[in-house]
């Protein structure tokens, strides 16, 4: 049952280190967006997972309520509803980075651009 | 039935992910890819009838609608490579390592 | 005895639904090259997406979801097909070979 | 049953997490991504939220896979293979993992009726929505009206990125001449050629379109809303852009059209608060902009709503057209 009950904060935290590892250790700028993709999505699960309760049902209600009727926890869900959108307009603007990083450098790999950084 | 259902596909899922795994080359992954959203689709259909909750099959629909721009965005991405290319090697870059747009995998 | 007709054959149409949409993952494995491949996809893409939304409709009757269904149905039957035979044209044109091994015994019942 | 489903679907998130990260080459990785963000998508579905799996859905799988395609087009898709990996960064990632997963045993186990976060505000919430603003969607009450605020500051941020994109993407970079115009129009040309997609995806544009608008106008009473109808909407406009070519999309949705659209939206959020704060209640307190609060709730959140569909859709709609129509240096 414990493994039921925590097995999706598990597969939070390897999300989270599978996306930092990303973030830290590649050196391509695009490849590190993709990695601050799967650290946010790693933060968006926590939350959801606070949402669920037991024997719930999504937090709408349908037609007459129902006495007694348990809903989930509608406000991680606003939180992370939003946080999509924002997550997304900011990797585009990480990307737009990318893209102009490139067009002076002609690359997009860390390394390449601290050499040419060094030589200049 | 349902949940006979709903674990066929979970079933097929976990195929398409060997089959992304695997590869070889990048079209079956394109496969997969676009399997997966059949497939999520199918199963946000039914897990709705699971949790008796069919008003939330719109957003199977979306997944319907959605599916589609994917794939078209990743197919359009690999008929213009060739054009990419060819411009690239044409004007030589002077940069080392400026050139990273190789060949598929 | 109405509905449990219409019951049964809901059952009948999720079970068909899943067999074959495992049929297609199988295919999805075992099938030696991408092309035909894409032929076993399609058949959890058309066949098994149909019986199990027609499973679906007769579960629920008549409702408002039967007509979400009957919508999410036409968009796949639009989009799925469409988008194997782009992703099949575009493969033939990036170059990627049939495997037509029929000429050759040593190859056949290979496991890819 | 369920908790079994969703064990598998997030042993199957983690493996395309996973498969993502070790991809050398970028085209695969972001389409190992586009598979994250649907399993990631069902996931919230199975833990009840049918809100944030609509809208992942939406910018997850059809958003982020084509911006990720429009920026591999421009920067390359191949990336260098590191041989040496210094162990700090493997030793922070260590110790952070291992101190997360001994902090696990103290959270409350999945669906805990007794864990804090259901404690405190969220029943108030669930109870005073019928009462208050009348609205079956919980989660539409919230994100509008009770903490209107947050949402407020989002959009901004939202805005804002928008702003960023078109400002680092307005600079041309001086020493390096466009790699051929041939190269740009076959970028631009899309899929035209394509008979059978364009006649399919012609079919589809319109639908998207008017599901969107379901999704905004609709989303009181079923999942949806101002931020998943924005990403289904320029979804479509994004599916024209591929099918019919980047310059034609861009002249559709000329970018300072989109742009004033876009500060448009933010500014009817905002002064639809000052409109409240004029007529005597505080900012965004939706209660004073008719004589039955009620009804005044239900003006206030379909505006707000509007304004956050409206800047949504803009930024992400310029973000595309941006990207798609760049030239590659």
């Amino acid at each position: 049952m414990t493994l039921l009950g925590l097995y999706n904060y598990w597969i939070f935290i390897l999300l989270l280190v599978v996306g930092l590892y990303a973030v830290l250790v590649k050196g391509n700028y695009v490849k590190r967006m993709i990695g601050l993709g799967i650290f946010q999505s790693a933060v968006f699960l926590l939350y959801i997972t606070m949402d669920k309760v037991e024997g719930g049902t999504g937090p709408i209600m349908q037609g007459v309520p129902v006495p007694g009727q348990i809903y989930a926890n509608p406000i991680p869900q606003v939180l992370i509803l939003t946080a999509i959108v924002v997550g997304i307009a900011v990797t585009a603007l990480g990307l737009a980075l990318a893209i102009r990083i490139r067009e002076e450098y002609g690359s997009i790999e860390e390394s390449d651009i601290r050499r040419l950084d060094h030589e200049s | 039935m349902l949940i006979a259902a709903g674990l066929a596909i979970l079933v097929a899922m976990v195929m398409a992910t060997i089959r992304g795994l695997k590869g070889p080359t990048i079209y079956d992954r394109i496969l997969a890819m676009n399997m997966f959203g059949t497939k999520t689709v199918l199963f946000v259909a039914v897990v709705a009838y699971l949790y008796e909750r069919p008003d939330f099959l719109d957003l199977a629909l979306a997944y319907a609608l959605i599916n589609f721009i994917g794939v078209l965005a990743v197919l359009q991405f690999f008929q213009n490579r060739e054009a990419r290319q060819a411009a690239r090697t044409a004007q030589a870059v002077p940069l080392s390592g400026g050139e990273q747009d190789g060949a598929s995998s | 005895m109405m509905e449990m007709i219409v019951d049964g054959l809901s059952w009948l149409l999720l079970a068909g639904g899943g067999f074959f949409v495992l049929v297609g993952g199988v295919g999805v494995i075992r099938m030696p090259d991408l092309y035909t491949r894409i032929h076993a996809a399609s058949v959890t893409e058309t066949l098994g997406t149909m019986l199990i939304l027609i499973g679906l409709m007769l579960h629920s009757g008549w409702e408002l979801a039967t007509f979400k269904l009957l919508a999410i149905l036409v968009f796949l039957l639009f989009t799925g097909p469409v988008s194997s035979y782009a992703l099949g044209n575009t493969a033939l044109l990036g170059g990627l070979k049939p495997e037509l091994g029929s000429q050759d015994p040593s190859k056949e019942g290979r496991d890819l | 049953m369920i908790a079994l489903i969703g064990l598998v679907t997030l042993t199957l998130v983690a493996v395309a997490a996973i498969a993502t990260v070790m991809a050398t080459n970028l085209f695969v990785a972001s389409m190992w991504f586009g598979i994250f963000s649907l399993l990631m998508a069902s996931n919230f579905f199975i833990l009840d939220a049918a809100d944030v799996a609509l809208t992942e859905a939406a910018v997850g799988a059809g958003v982020s896979t084509v911006l990720f395609m429009g920026a591999l087009a421009l920067t390359g898709e191949k990336e260098a293979i590191r041989s040496r990996v210094s162990w700090f960064p493997m030793a922070v990632l260590g110790v952070l993992a291992l101190a997360l997963f001994v902090a696990t045993f103290q959270q409350p186990m999945l669906g805990d009726p007794m864990a804090p976060v259901h404690q405190h505000v969220a029943p108030w919430y669930l109870e005073q929505t019928p009462n208050l603003i009348n609205i079956p969607n919980v989660v539409t009450a919230i994100l509008a009206s009770f903490r209107g605020y947050d949402t407020l500051g989002e959009v901004i941020v939202i805005f804002t990125a928008g702003i960023g994109v078109l400002s680092v993407l307005s600079f041309k970079p001086k020493r390096r001449q466009t790699i051929s115009s041939e190269a740009l129009a076959a970028k631009v040309r899309g899929v035209q050629h394509h008979s059978i997609l364009r006649v399919v995806g012609k079919l589809v544009i319109p639908l998207l379109m008017l599901f969107a608008l379901v999704v905004q106008f609709h989303g009181k009473y079923t999942p949806g809303g101002g931020f998943s109808a924005g990403a289904l909407f320029a979804a479509a406009v994004m599916l024209y852009g591929i099918l019919e070519g980047a310059d034609r999309s861009a002249k559709a949705m000329p970018e300072k059209v989109m742009l004033r659209l876009a500060a448009f939206g933010a500014t009817l959020y905002t002064s639809v608060g000052l409109v409240c704060m004029l007529l005597g209640g505080a900012f965004l307190d939706y209660n004073v902009l008719w004589p039955d609060p009620v009804v005044g709730q239900y003006f206030g959140i379909l505006l707000v709503e509007f304004g956050v569909g409206l800047t949504v859709t803009t930024v992400l709609v310029m973000i595309f057209n941006a990207f798609a129509n760049r030239p590659t240096y």
